[in-house]
């Protein structure tokens, strides 16, 4: 019963936050803060080293319902080491977005929390369904909150934005909703049932070119929101005009549902069509880590620059998933979790300046330093994480995964590994323009506000903590990985032949 | 006496309704395109009732009192609109009236 | 009679071709009465004397009535007519008459193409015409007259807030 | 004892942090205490450490610490592990002396200023990382410390913020350094790809035994290596971040240049020298890049008018001669240079630095000159620094180490000889172009006059370095020269025994040590009257610029893709869904004029359309 309270609380929240929240406007934001808190009590109690009895291995909670029985259709919630983390990552950024929500957000305070808590709960519940309809119900239901947050709370272009981001979420959803349509009757022609479960439609035999097909239709939906280029283009406009919030949610789990897609779904179902894409899987990661970065080089807007970085991280999440061992795939795993750390730091960073100076234009900032040097450190440190330095959870994410690609090919590692080095431009370029240079008298701001200053040292400490020790990370994850081990090592004898091929 | 060959009615109809056509799309006045209007809907009255002489049938007939009864309501609504609109504004240009564009 | 026919249906053309041409709304309304009395006469050559009847009385005697009525009421002078004189130019009327020519010319080939004998046309007397209206045809009677109810209404409707000036 | 190695590295590392942390609350006296006190104290331990390994002949017993399991995955187990051997040993001491030294030369040069608990949080920050670098067990820690090195230079030589200019060479050194980083982690993706580990004494194991000499798998990692240790150690083609780093705090130069970060590219080939050993090709290049890096930029340091430019070329050069000296497989002279040449190019630095601070932070040496008499002291350390540097016979510790390399060139066949030919040539070069610089800063006439006195945290740094630049030589010897072997006996255990000094002939040693005198002569017969510009070719310009490599690399790299960067600023891919929109609108745009409200136009669409049903109908 555990697994459904941890979606219904942050529901029933958003409803008591909305009735509320019309006379006291601290009261959503401290119901918000209850339900997380109360959801975290409820992931702890779940985070144990011994999974529940009467589970497969590798998983630690189930809940099953029937909800449409005629079509198969049932409420099936089950978790693993995969989505614990990530569910982790979830409650604990949302409790950032909030945090840092409480002074910034002032209009529609209610309404903006019960946004922000059914986005969360659209997203707990895509990490937990494990029947594809209900999946997909989640799916879609995270993106209406989220189209509110932007096109309600964002900036200049707000409007234009958000119907970006639903057009290219939604139009990709309805490709993932034809394959799973479509897997289902595939499988009911093959063994009669007419089924959902995703541990039913596992192993579902089908021939090679309807599996290239469906496979397709998951991968683009979930390459559009991981984004992979091509499909990325919804994100820098969505992630610029998001208020910070919204950007640290976007970019910190809304993406990572991508990914976690890909190596819950996309994967396992098809995994032959999935192994027949790699080459072009991992040239895609290697286009956007490079495509991203490159961009990134090229803005003014911080926002963007931060949005076009995410591209270039997340690139490197899709070569690790499609290098088909362990080593990337960890590495994938936690380059998600250091991303959303990183990167949601940086937008909250980025969201105060432009919250007290009303600007995110580089050519106008400048000199922060003088005037913070403690928020200019801090900005620094995430920068810095950014990049990629060693000692910090990227790097180790990075890594992992640029030595899982380089045993599949090693050009794409390398060319990974160039993409580090205009990781390091971007990153010093955004440093130099706002921080550093002679002080600007436009650009003065204060130091950061004490709520800001916890989170923001709740996340050095976990961004470090992950890369100097990141097993405890590689332990939960590695049983949900493992189920693709069999996989990989179905694909071992062909891919030792590339990799064969492609070493000099 | 030749009978009349129904035929003939029917392109008449044809060349009256071609008239009318040409007078809604021309005119800009609205009077003078209900009148247009009022020439078209006769030309269809008159196939109708070539059509019923010449099965002989009194259907026809019934149709095209049907088409006069519709004429008759219609134009009494389209008059009482043009009163209206030359209160409101003077002039009964249908082009002025494109309040309705999309 | 196929003479009166002839003659009737040129008259028709004539007129109607005046109706849409004129500049005063009064003369295109006359020569609109002309239009309508032709074609009852064509009603009366097909055999179908009760159309020719209402065609006179109704249209050309009740519907005309209406239309000099408004006529009066607009005021039209000689401004009126000058400007549907500059309305009037070519570039204006020869696309739209071009088209309606193609389509009357459509029409006329289908007439002249479609069937195959040519039948004269059988007379259909009042009674024959009454029985069907009050027969199978009872249900579109009653709503002819709720059509023209309901155009009455909305007439009356409309015709009080304009004598109100709006 | 042991246990205790872990605090050398992390003493520095936690001052930094709390530095970071507290800088306001503890005031300058007390930045300056726990900035310069913990890295005494790693000083201290690491002397005490050093002492208690080292036996008998010197040799230096090895052992490890394994902090703890950083990450296991599968097979792939990285610890955080510390090792420490001979080569460890000497470099762990190197840095921590010499940087114990720097700072607390530096806690008198950057009194007053603003960033002064930053600066020494970075400071320490660099040795830490550094430290971490040296004492790793495995390459993938070594990273650690490697990419750490990187990042606090590029934050100490963009110290001074409010210059633009000095940020740009910040961004030039991380990024440039990065560029070589990236063949590093590529070598490493190969090597962990290959034997499943990074850890180095298994890898070095795995390599012997499964790699035959000269195939091209060891020669592809040595490659990648190389490309790393080119890029931290600003050798050919990537050196050219070294000289603008110059942008940075004296002490930040002597520490970068003497102690830490350009040093870490020999250490990284010498550590890993069995891999090289088993690839000759990559060793050639290695000779030859040194040598081609030491004649040029000794050529470029003839020229420069900027005291620390002058230094900055000068330390390329001498990576250089260590590079060479890997190169002909003189693994324990490339490192015994680096310790020599540590000595004499941090008090190089600091003695430039103790001028340029009393000249009102004037670094153009054309308007110095004649300051022997105003400076005595330091124009005498300067002098031996010099002395040092340019290989003086017999009495300076840069003689020592230069012979020993080009011992170890002459001994090493034809192409060695061929190396040991650029490396007496370099010497000359090193010879002249210091004491150019000695000669017009000190001699001649004074053009003005410096201020101040030269406080005692500046003075001693400068005393013992100037000693330790003297008897450092003392390390080692030839066997002409009394046969010392405290180096070779160190690093025994970690290169095998080598024996150079038996082979050395007669004829090599002497011409290598008239050369530098040549130099110096010449250096007086042109500069002993202070300034003067006799070397001015049309090649000045060139050598002043570094050969254009900056130019080259600009034209090349940086901006073709800077015009990538610009043209693609508005993300083509996102034009074409744009453009997908625009599309939409303008249909849009299109249909909306049909719906114009004009009801004869509608009329008339309707005619059309039955214009056009009747055609199908009646012409169909």
């Amino acid at each position: 019963m555990m697994l459904p309270a941890l979606i219904v609380i942050p529901l029933l929240a958003a409803l008591v936050a909305c009735l509320g929240g019309r006379t006291r406007a601290n009261w959503p934001r401290r119901v918000t803060v209850g339900a997380l808190l109360l959801d975290a009590l409820i992931l702890a109690e779940l985070t144990r080293p011994v999974p529940a009895i009467g589970l497969a291995p590798g998983w630690l909670a189930h809940f099953d319902a029937p909800w449409i029985p005629q079509l198969g259709i049932s409420l099936r919630l089950d978790m693993d080491g995969l989505s614990l983390l990530l569910l982790w990552l979830t409650l604990a950024l949302t409790l950032a977005s909030v945090a840092i929500s409480w002074r910034e957000v002032t209009a529609h305070v209610g309404f903006f929390h019960v946004c922000l808590l059914a986005t969360t709960a659209g997203i707990i519940g895509v990490f937990l369904a494990t029947d594809l309809f209900l999946f997909f119900f989640f799916w879609e239901i995270m993106l209406v909150p989220m189209y509110f947050l932007v096109a309600i709370w964002g900036h200049e272009r707000r409007v234009h934005a958000a119907i970006k981001f639903f057009l290219f979420t939604q139009g990709s959803g309805l490709l993932m909703l034809l394959a799973i349509f479509a897997l289902a009757f595939v499988h009911r022609q093959s063994t009669g049932e007419f089924t959902f479960d995703y541990f039913k439609l596992l192993h579902t035999p089908m021939s090679s070119g309807t599996g290239m097909l469906l496979m397709l239709g998951f991968f683009i939906a979930f390459a559009v929101k991981l984004p992979v280029v091509p499909f990325h283009s919804w994100l820098p406009d969505t992630h610029t005009q998001a208020p910070t919030a919204g950007s640290v949610l976007l970019a910190g789990i809304l993406l990572k549902t991508g990914a976690y897609g890909l190596i819950r779904f996309t994967i396992p179902l098809f995994p032959d069509a999935a192994h027949r894409f790699t080459p072009i899987a991992l040239a895609l990661g290697v286009l956007g880590i490079l495509y991203g970065a490159v961009l990134a080089i090229g803005q003014t807007d911080m926002k963007r620059l931060v949005a076009y970085s995410s591209v270039s991280h997340l690139g490197f999440v899709l070569l690790g998933i499609f290098a088909w061992n362990t080593l990337a795939l960890q590495g994938a795993v936690i380059q998600m979790i250091a991303h959303g750390i990183s990167t949601g730091a940086l937008f909250i960073l980025v969201g105060s300046v432009q919250d007290r100076l009303h600007t995110r234009d580089l050519r106008h900032l400048g000199g922060l330093w003088h005037g913070a040097p403690r928020f200019s450190a801090v900005f620094l440190f995430f920068a810095i994480a950014s990049l990629g330095l060693p000692g910090l959870g990227n790097f180790v994410g990075e890594f992992l995964t640029l030595l899982g690609t380089w045993r599949v090919s090693p050009p794409a590692a390398v060319l990974g590994a160039v993409g580090l080095v205009m990781a390091a431009v971007y990153a010093l370029l955004l440093v130099a323009r706002a921080l550093l240079g002679p002080a600007n008298p436009q650009a003065v701001m204060g130091e950061l506000s004490g709520r800001h200053r916890v989170t923001m040292a709740a996340m050095i400490v976990a961004i470090v903590a992950l890369g100097v020790y990141p097993q405890p990370v590689i332990d939960m994850a590695s049983p949900s990985l493992l189920h693709l081990g069999p996989l990989s090592a179905r694909a071992a004898p062909l891919l030792h032949l590339a990799s064969r091929q492609d070493q000099p | 006496m030749g009978a009349v060959a129904p035929a003939n009615a029917i392109l008449l109809a044809a060349i009256l309704f071609g008239l009318g056509l040409a007078g809604v799309l021309i005119r800009r006045n609205l009077i003078f395109m209900l009148m247009s209007i009022e020439v078209m809907l006769n030309a269809t009255g008159l196939a109708f009732v070539a059509g019923g002489a010449r099965w002989g049938q009194a259907d026809g007939q019934v149709m095209f009192l049907l088409v006069l009864t519709l004429a008759a309501a219609e134009i009494s609504v389209g008059l009482a609109l043009i009163l209206l609109l030359q209160t409101r504004r003077p002039t009964l240009d249908s082009d002025v009236g494109n309040r309705l564009k999309g | 009679m196929n003479a009166l026919f002839t003659l009737a249906a040129i008259v028709a053309v004539i007129s109607t071709t005046m109706v849409v041409t004129r500049t005063v709304a009064v003369h295109a309304l006359l020569y609109l009465v002309v239009s309508l009395l032709a074609v009852a006469t064509v009603f009366f050559t097909l055999g179908a004397a009760f159309a020719a009847a209402l065609e006179v009385i109704i249209y050309a005697g009740a519907i005309m009535i209406l239309f000099v009525f408004v006529v009066m009421m607009l005021n039209l002078d000689r401004d009126d007519a000058d400007r549907e004189n500059t309305w009037l130019t070519p570039r204006v009327w020869a696309g739209p008459a071009l088209l309606s020519a193609v389509l009357a010319g459509e029409l006329l080939y289908a007439g002249i193409a479609g069937h195959g004998t040519i039948v004269a046309a059988r007379e259909v007397g009042p009674v024959q015409v009454g029985l069907a209206l009050f027969g199978p045809y009872l249900l579109a009677v009653e709503l002819a007259s709720l059509l023209l109810l309901a155009g009455l209404i909305s007439a009356y409707h409309l015709g009080r807030d304009s004598g109100r000036g709006g | 004892m042991q246990q205790l190695l872990a605090l050398v590295p992390a003493l520095p590392l936690l001052a930094a942090v709390l530095l970071m942390l507290a800088a306001t609350r503890i005031g300058t006296n007390g930045v300056r205490i726990l900035g310069v006190g913990s890295v005494a104290l790693s000083a201290l331990l690491a002397c005490r450490i050093a002492v208690a390994q080292i036996g008998a002949g010197w040799a230096v017993q090895p052992f490890d610490v394994t902090l703890w399991h950083w990450m296991r995955i599968g097979d792939f187990a990285p610890d955080v592990t510390l090792h420490l051997d001979g080569l460890s040993l000497v470099m762990m001491l190197v840095i921590t002396v010499i940087g114990f030294l720097i700072h607390l030369y530096a806690s008198a040069y950057l009194d007053g200023d603003p960033g002064y608990a930053r600066f020494f949080a970075c400071m320490n920050l660099f040795v830490a990382a550094m430290l971490t670098l040296v004492l790793a067990n495995d390459l993938l820690l070594l990273y650690v410390g490697w990419e750490g090195v990187g990042l606090c230079s590029y934050l100490l030589i963009g110290f001074w913020y409010d210059d633009p200019a000095n940020g740009r060479a910040a961004r030039k050194a991380f990024i440039v350094t990065r560029v070589g980083d990236t063949a590093l982690i590529s070598g490493l993706f190969l090597l962990a790809t290959s034997f499943g580990t990074l850890s180095i004494p298994s890898l070095m194991q795995h390599a012997t035994t499964s790699w035959p000499i000269g195939t091209a798998m060891p020669t592809l990692a040595a490659f990648l290596l190389l490309g790393g240790a080119l890029g931290k150690s600003a050798q050919l083609p990537l050196q050219t971040w070294l000289v603008d780093a110059m942008a940075g705090p004296t002490p930040v130069s002597a520490l970068i240049h003497a102690a830490t970060m350009v040093t870490a590219g020999v250490y990284l080939i010498a550590r890993t020298h069995v891999l090289f050993a088993l690839a000759p090709d990559a060793l050639l290049v290695t000779g030859l890049i040194g040598a081609a890096t030491l004649l040029l930029s000794g050529a470029s340091a003839l020229v420069q008018t900027d005291i620390k430019r002058v230094l900055a070329y000068s330390t390329i050069s001498q990576i250089g001669y260590m590079f060479l000296a890997l190169g002909v497989g003189a693994w324990d002279a490339a490192i015994f240079h680096l310790v020599t040449h540590a000595f004499f190019k941090a008090l190089l630095f600091l003695a430039a630095g103790a001028v340029i601070l009393r000249m009102h932070h004037e670094q153009d040496i054309t308007r110095m000159g004649g300051l022997r008499t105003a400076m005595p002291g330091v124009f005498v350390v300067f002098a031996i620094g010099s002395a040092s540097l340019a290989a003086l016979p017999l009495v300076t510790a840069g003689f020592y180490s230069k012979e020993a390399i080009l011992g170890g060139a002459w001994d090493s066949g034809p192409s060695g000889r061929l190396l040991w030919c650029a490396g007496v040539v370099g010497a000359f070069l090193t010879a002249l172009y210091i004491f150019r610089l000695l000669f017009i800063v000190f001699l001649g006439e004074q053009h003005r006059h410096p201020h101040g006195v030269t406080g005692w945290r500046i003075g001693v740094p400068l005393g013992v370095l100037a000693i330790l630049a003297v008897v450092g030589g003392g390390l080692q010897t030839p066997a002409l020269l009394g046969g010392i072997a405290i180096m070779p006996g160190i690093l025994g255990g970690v290169f095998g025994s080598a024996s150079h000094e038996g082979a050395l002939a007669l004829l090599p040693l002497v011409l290598a040590s008239l050369v530098p005198l040549a130099g110096i002569a010449l250096a007086w017969r042109w500069y002993g009257g202070g300034l003067a510009s006799r070397f001015e070719t049309q090649f000045t310009g060139l050598l002043l610029r570094g050969w254009d490599f900056d130019r080259a690399y600009d034209r090349m790299i940086v901006q073709p893709l800077m015009w990538l960067v610009r043209v693609n600023h508005h993300d083509i891919v996102d034009s074409f869904y744009e453009g997908l929109g625009k599309l939409a609108q303008r249909t849009h745009a299109g249909l909306s004029l049909s719906e114009n409200g004009r009801v004869r136009w509608y009329a008339g669409w309707l005619a059309a359309g039955s214009v056009a049903a009747l055609a199908i109908a009646v012409l169909s």
